[in-house]
């Protein structure tokens, strides 16, 4: 919990000094924007932390969401599904993905990081071929309620950001508080022990590819709204990177076993909110990058001395670790 | 005593939270051989780092041959002679055995490429490992070796090193009766050369043997020491629990029903040639003895279900039990306590909570969630039966000594009511008093019913606890000796098997 | 030269290449008008591809179209001033046609495709039409390094100098869509007093029309925009988008496979002493946006 | 050595393969390009491979290809330098780059993956900036030497080619012959153990992330001048991407301690081959990415198979492994 407190604090920080610079930043146009985008980004970057709590990765995640999103776009307009059938086929094929995914790392025993490498490569050609290379998109249509759905507003809280909100409880309260949850900090944390405890190990890893897809899923489907269109080459390209980096700024260690619901939200919003101040203090395009890099970089610099302090006696004795603990430098 | 080869003299060490080490003195003659004893987390490993190079003391000073000698890396230390073998095992298994041996050392040529000359370091690596009784070329890969060949070679490195000054952190907790012979025979070798060592264990039988003067520390003082004459078992415990420790090893009234628990023709990966079948009476701890590598541990684990039998029946009260994962065997209340407790036994980064209730968290949920308050209630209750020395159940494993680490995996399974309940090198790294009171603990659950399987390199431990002792060999069970029959040799020739030595030389 | 120095491709067809500057959907249409000049030719194999808009991958792609013993190629460089030197190496062992973006000093044989610099006066225009009393502009695009955003952004600047219309900032997007409408909620959250936003690349039009229709400002601001994919066409119709300007892809692809089998047949006639074929770009406003919409559904086969 | 014969067969097949559908394969023109392509590829994908035989990663390589190439058109064009001097600029920045990765790796003890993502991000940025989101280039200056040393050949061998064997050669010694590459291997696989036997385990981490910089930074001049053209946002992107799938393929595990230098090499080969197949089989574009992952999936699956066969032994005995020993899943 304390973890979150230092960025959750940066956060507030951040947002004071940017509405100080810039007042239209509370505006409530503004805000509706950024809840908007926060919850988007928020939904995956939540089954990105999943999947890095199993001391995993998911790197296919930008690559999922054009090839679901070329999907979508063919299920409704192309082959005219009704609506609650395209989405269902979208988060099941998603989902049938993560467990593919799942499965290469705990049977065939590959490293996640090079099973959704693959993925990230196939899914993006597979998002093209189908396409044949151009864009799809969702024209003006309604498609019933699902355009409402995914863009709307309650009582001026755009939907993404509603779904965010009871993604995140829902989920904080798997992670934090259900007998699941609790299994997979164990298995990210030590497998064997895990395994002599009695945990199906491999099946808790193997869902937590699926429950991270479902979340993409979603994602992908609120993501292709607010565009309307998906280019199937470009459309959600480095999208893994920004969940990884929302769910390690948010206390994640990509080692395993930690990490919090809450902490990736803010995570999320932290780098929602820089992006925003690039654009309002009219900082150029070009150094938005630079910015988040740098301030990725802080954060978990941050927070690495402020482990380091309140942890110092675990950090320190190296030789009385156990042999299936943290071997490698770099720790965070 | 002979002129001082190392003088330490006032060393302090203050972790955060911890004062590890607290003015501790201790002097090491030419020659010499310093037992240093004292319980888990008494200061033993944080001295020897000091000497080490690995860690820095906050106050103190070392002398070696009379001069103030500066340690400041582990690279320093090896210049002035130290050699070191670590408590756990320092291994690289993707080099070779001489690779392993040279490391940071390597015989090079080339000039600034600094390349390594690998059949001059294949030779030398050879000769040290023969003078270990090891006959292994250089260039084995490492990874091939078993865990107790694996640390010969790292002594063998230490003796590579041309050290004046040898020190063996706990170097017998993974060796048998046979490589631990050797070794103190090397140990004899060594100081006859005029090497000084200084000899850590918890296994107090080896002091006797092979050390000129004992060191005692307790919670980071000097505790006191005990001359050549002095060493004997109540003197070393005495001065380091502080009192006598009574009933010692307790043996029961032996089973209350034969064939509760049966094994019949297991087969397991590592040996798919041998059959093992043997029963375990309710009430009765059943000793299984052998020699490292002699396959006990696999058919622990074969039956506990983490490395499925390949073949074989486990009969539980007369019913077969199919076991194919460790929750078959928790289901039919089969535990194991493995052998490597960090590794296999706890998550040691999470809390004491955790770890306890990790096997059957279901328990204390409501419609499946956790109620932190039932969890806790019996943790507590778990850690105050066993005693556990620990400041709340919230702290994590990692900061528990190793008797509280092994107590923490008892008390995971005793919440669950054992009916079988295997051990695995139950007291490995354990100092006595913990020693003792999980010997207590294990005659308890056995005098409540439990059928217990004993895994153990300790032959006192063996004939100390067991109230039948089975013997393996390279896989297969070589035989069952009633407790009239137990005797040092007559388990001993049944561990070595038709060609005694053989594995050892 | 003119002629592949390879065989010709199989059965005795020959290759003509299309290569463009990336993925995007405005090619899709040229690659229709590829067709049908493939289709009106009795001898011709099309080889279409779309490089990841690098210049590494582009030539990359020339270098295995070579090899296949490509009889031309018509490409769109994405940095004609430093690819001049790849281009010239291409030229010297196949017939090498620049379409869509120029490389006038490279010994291309010619060039077919937009005047970038006059689609900018073009919109320039059209901005001016739209704020006939002057007003301040914010501009969309996926990357300034690209050579037709510069010339764009040249021509909007040269035409609407002195019509007191201020550029208040350029925002690039990566061609991240989301960040593409990202962009725009940030400019009309920041810029309260934009009066017309312009988007140079074709997702912009649509990423600006969504944002301005999610900020509830439809008419209030106007939106310039360029190329025709279907959102963008709506907007026009809708009366949300003042205009796009929109190039003819088609024609590109037509024209440059004509043109490359005719050459390669040894007759030269078809390429004007200019070496450039300009295919003038058409300014889509409400009023001619059905008969532009009908015709591109024919081109595009939908 | 065996573990490269089995990629090297799979290279081979593939050549015969392509050459029987596509006799122009082996024509000189043709080797001649994917020699020089496998040059600039091969040599930063060993440097990769270096850092992660210490058991790290380097995701920044793509975006230090851009900021070097950006700043290297700028010496050479604009401020007029001599080329040997811009030269050494870049590849002592690079290495300047290197040494930071390093030191935070191993001082900051940051994880290598947040150090280089930052990186990626903030290079990117950076890169952008200074050119002021222009694209930069060489036009058709020769700079004394230097573009005839990037870009010509020797007896018909493409400059990169050349400089690949040489580069090769050279870290085949250093890696499996030299003290360095000892420690390197040892410090991947058991820093603790190496930091045991006197090896200043720190030193040896950070030395890899300069070295593979330094490569970084002969590959970057290569690809530059290949290209004669920098697009500041787009040069270079998921570069490393494929220096990370080449190493893999070439039997590097990304838990360290693991890896050789023909390997690299030959998995560079592998897919670069892929890439000219795809084109010269008239495959769809679209298609390109799809093969390599299919591809690398299945390299590293039989690999993967290949070693449980081998090492069954081994490998079932979990609990007696050292205390350095792999403890997750996704052995590889
Ligand atoms: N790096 C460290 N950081 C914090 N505390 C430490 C560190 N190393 C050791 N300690 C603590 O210092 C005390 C002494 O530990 P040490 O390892 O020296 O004990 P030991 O006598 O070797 O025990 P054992 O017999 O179990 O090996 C223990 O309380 C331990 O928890
Ligand atoms: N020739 C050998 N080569 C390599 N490893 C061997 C060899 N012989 C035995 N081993 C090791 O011994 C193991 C089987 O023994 P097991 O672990 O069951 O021994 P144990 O009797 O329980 O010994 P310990 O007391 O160390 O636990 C195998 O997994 C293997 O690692
Ligand atoms: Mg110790
Ligand atoms: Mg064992």
């Amino acid at each position: 919990m304390k973890k979150e407190v230092g960025i959750f604090v940066l956060l507030l920080a951040l947002c004071a000094v940017v509405s100080i610079m810039d007042p239209r930043f509370v505006s409530a146009a503004n805000l509706q924007n950024q809840a908007r985008l926060i919850g988007m980004y928020g939904v995956f970057s939540i089954g990105m932390g999943v999947v890095i709590v199993t001391a995993g990765i998911d790197l296919s995640v930008g690559s999922i969401f054009a090839l679901q999103g070329v999907l979508l776009s063919m299920m409704l307009r192309e082959w005219h599904w009704p609506w609650p059938l395209a989405v269902a086929a979208v988060i099941g094929g998603t989902m049938a993905l993560g467990t593919l995914h799942g499965a290469l790392v705990t049977v065939a025993r590959l490293q996640p990081f090079i099973v959704t490498l693959c993925g990230l490569l196939f899914y993006r050609g597979a998002a093209r071929f189908i396409a044949s290379d151009e864009a799809k998109g969702f024209g003006a249509e309604g498609f019933g309620m699902l355009r409402e759905l995914a863009t709307g507003s309650i009582a001026g809280v755009p939907m993404p950001f509603v779904a965010l909100v009871a993604i995140a409880v829902l989920m904080w309260v798997v992670l934090h508080r259900s007998v699941y949850g609790r299994y997979l900090f164990a298995v990210g944390r030590n497998e064997d022990a895990a395994r002599y405890s009695g945990i199906n190990s491999r099946l808790i890893i193997a869902s937590a590819y699926v429950v991270a897809a479902a979340l993409a899923g979603i994602s992908g489907i609120l993501i292709a709204f607010y565009t309307n269109s998906i280019s199937p080459s470009g459309h959600g390209t480095f999208y893994e990177l920004y969940g990884i980096a929302a769910a390690v700024l948010g206390g994640c260690s990509l080692r395993g076993g930690e990490g919090s619901v809450i902490g990736i939200v803010i995570g999320t919003a932290l780098l929602q909110v820089l992006r925003n101040l690039v654009n309002l203090l009219g900082i150029p395009s070009s150094l938005e990058f630079a910015v988040m890099g740098a301030v990725i970089l802080a954060g978990v610099m941050v927070d690495q001395v402020l482990m380091q302090r309140r942890q110092s006696r675990l950090a320190t004795k190296g030789p009385r670790e156990p042999a299936g603990a943290p071997k490698r430098p770099g720790e965070c | 005593m002979p002129s001082a080869l190392l003088e330490v003299q006032g060393i302090t060490k203050r972790f955060p939270g911890v004062l590890a080490l607290d003015n501790v003195s201790l002097a090491v003659g030419a020659g010499e051989v310093v037992g240093l004893i004292g319980e888990n987390g008494a200061g033993k490993s944080t001295l020897m780092n000091i000497l080490g190079g690995v860690i820095q003391a906050d106050a103190g000073s070392i002398r070696l041959d009379g001069r103030a000698a500066a340690i400041r890396t582990v690279s320093d230390a090896i210049a002035l002679g130290i050699g070191f073998i670590h408590q756990e095992l320092n291994v690289l298994d993707n080099l070779d055995v001489a690779g392993n041996i040279f490391l940071g050392r390597e015989p090079v040529w080339g000039g600034p490429l600094r390349l390594v000359s690998r059949r001059e370091m294949f030779t030398r690596a050879e000769e040290f490992l023969k003078r270990l009784g090891l006959d292994i070329p250089g260039s084995t890969p490492l990874g091939q070796l078993s865990l107790a060949h694996q640390q010969m070679v790292e002594i063998a490195k230490a003796l590579s090193q041309d050290a004046r000054l040898i020190i063996m952190d706990e170097p017998t907790s993974a060796l048998t009766l046979s490589e631990t012979e050797r070794l103190l025979v090397t140990v004899r070798d060594l100081r006859a050369q005029g090497v000084s060592i200084i000899y850590i264990s918890h296994r107090l039988g080896e002091m006797g043997r092979c050390a000129d003067r004992v060191v005692v520390l307790r919670d980071g003082r000097n505790a006191g020491e005990l001359g050549r004459g002095e060493i004997n078992h109540q003197a070393m415990v005495r001065l380091m629990v502080g009192r006598d420790l009574q009933d010692w090893y307790v043996h029961g009234s032996g089973a209350k029903a034969p064939r509760y628990f049966e094994v019949r023709g297991l087969r397991t990966r590592a040996h798919p040639a041998c059959e093992v079948s043997f029963d375990v009476g309710r009430g009765e701890v059943l000793g299984l003895a052998g020699l490292v590598g002699a396959g006990r541990s696999e058919v622990a684990q074969a039956i506990f279900g983490v490395d499925a039998p390949l073949a074989g029946e486990v009969r539980l009260e007369g019913k077969t039990v199919r076991i194919q994962s460790a929750r078959d065997a928790i289901r039919a209340r089969i535990y194991l306590v493995p052998e490597d407790r960090r590794r296999a036994g706890l998550v040691t980064e999470m809390t004491v909570r955790e770890n306890i209730t990790m096997p059957d968290l279901w328990r204390y949920t409501v419609a499946g969630l956790v109620r932190g308050a039932k969890e806790t209630a019996a943790a507590g209750a778990q850690c105050a039966a066993l005693r556990v020395k620990t400041p709340s159940v919230e702290a994590k494993v990692l900061n528990l000594s190793g008797g509280n680490q092994q107590k923490v995996v008892l008390a995971k399974w005793l919440a669950l009511e054992p009916k079988v309940l295997i051990f695995d090198e139950p007291t490995r790294g354990i100092d006595v008093g913990a020693k003792a009171e999980i010997y207590r603990l294990m005659r308890d659950l056995a005098e409540r019913g439990v059928a217990i399987l004993m895994i153990s390199s300790e032959l006192d431990e063996i004939l100390g606890v067991s109230d039948r002792v089975a013997v393996m060999h390279e896989g297969a069970l070589t035989g069952i000796l009633e407790r009239r029959e137990c005797s040092e040799e007559a388990i001993m020739h049944l561990a070595v098997g038709q060609c005694p030595l053989r594995s050892a030389s | 030269k003119g002629q592949g120095e390879g065989e010709k491709a199989g059965g005795g067809k020959m290759l003509l290449a299309f290569v463009t500057n990336n993925t995007s959907d405005f090619w899709t249409i040229a690659r229709a008008g590829c067709n049908k000049a493939v289709a009106e030719l009795p001898n011709v194999q099309l080889e279409f591809r779309l490089p990841d808009g690098t210049a590494a991958d582009q030539k990359r792609i020339m270098d295995d179209l070579l090899t296949k013993g490509a009889a031309g190629i018509a490409i769109s460089p994405v940095d004609p001033a430093n690819q001049t030197l790849t281009l010239n190496e291409v030229a010297k062992r196949t017939l090498l046609l620049t379409q869509d973006s120029d490389a006038p000093t490279s010994d291309r044989a010619c060039y077919i495709g937009t005047d970038n610099v006059a689609a900018g006066r073009q919109a320039g225009e059209l901005i001016k039409q739209a704020l006939p009393d002057g007003g301040k502009i914010v501009v969309f695009v996926g990357s300034l390094d690209a050579q037709n955003a510069k010339d764009r952004f040249a021509g909007i600047k040269e035409v609407i100098q002195g019509a007191k219309i201020d550029i208040l900032d350029a925002r690039t997007d990566d061609t991240d869509r989301v960040r593409a409408k990202a962009n725009v909620l940030d400019a009309i959250v920041r810029y309260s007093d934009v009066a017309c936003l312009v988007g140079l690349w074709s997702y912009n039009g649509p990423a600006i029309l969504n944002a301005v229709k999610e900020s509830g400002k439809v008419g209030k601001v106007k939106i310039v925009c360029f190329d025709e994919e279907d959102e963008t066409l709506q907007g026009v119709r809708d009366g949300a988008i003042f205009a796009t300007v929109v190039q003819q892809p088609y024609e590109f692809g037509y024209q440059a496979i004509k043109i490359m089998a005719r050459v390669a047949g040894g007759d030269k006639s078809l390429i004007p002493a200019s070496k450039q074929i300009i295919v003038p770009t058409l300014a889509i406003t409400k009023d001619k946006v059905d008969e532009f919409a009908a015709r591109l559904k024919v081109l595009r086969g939908r």
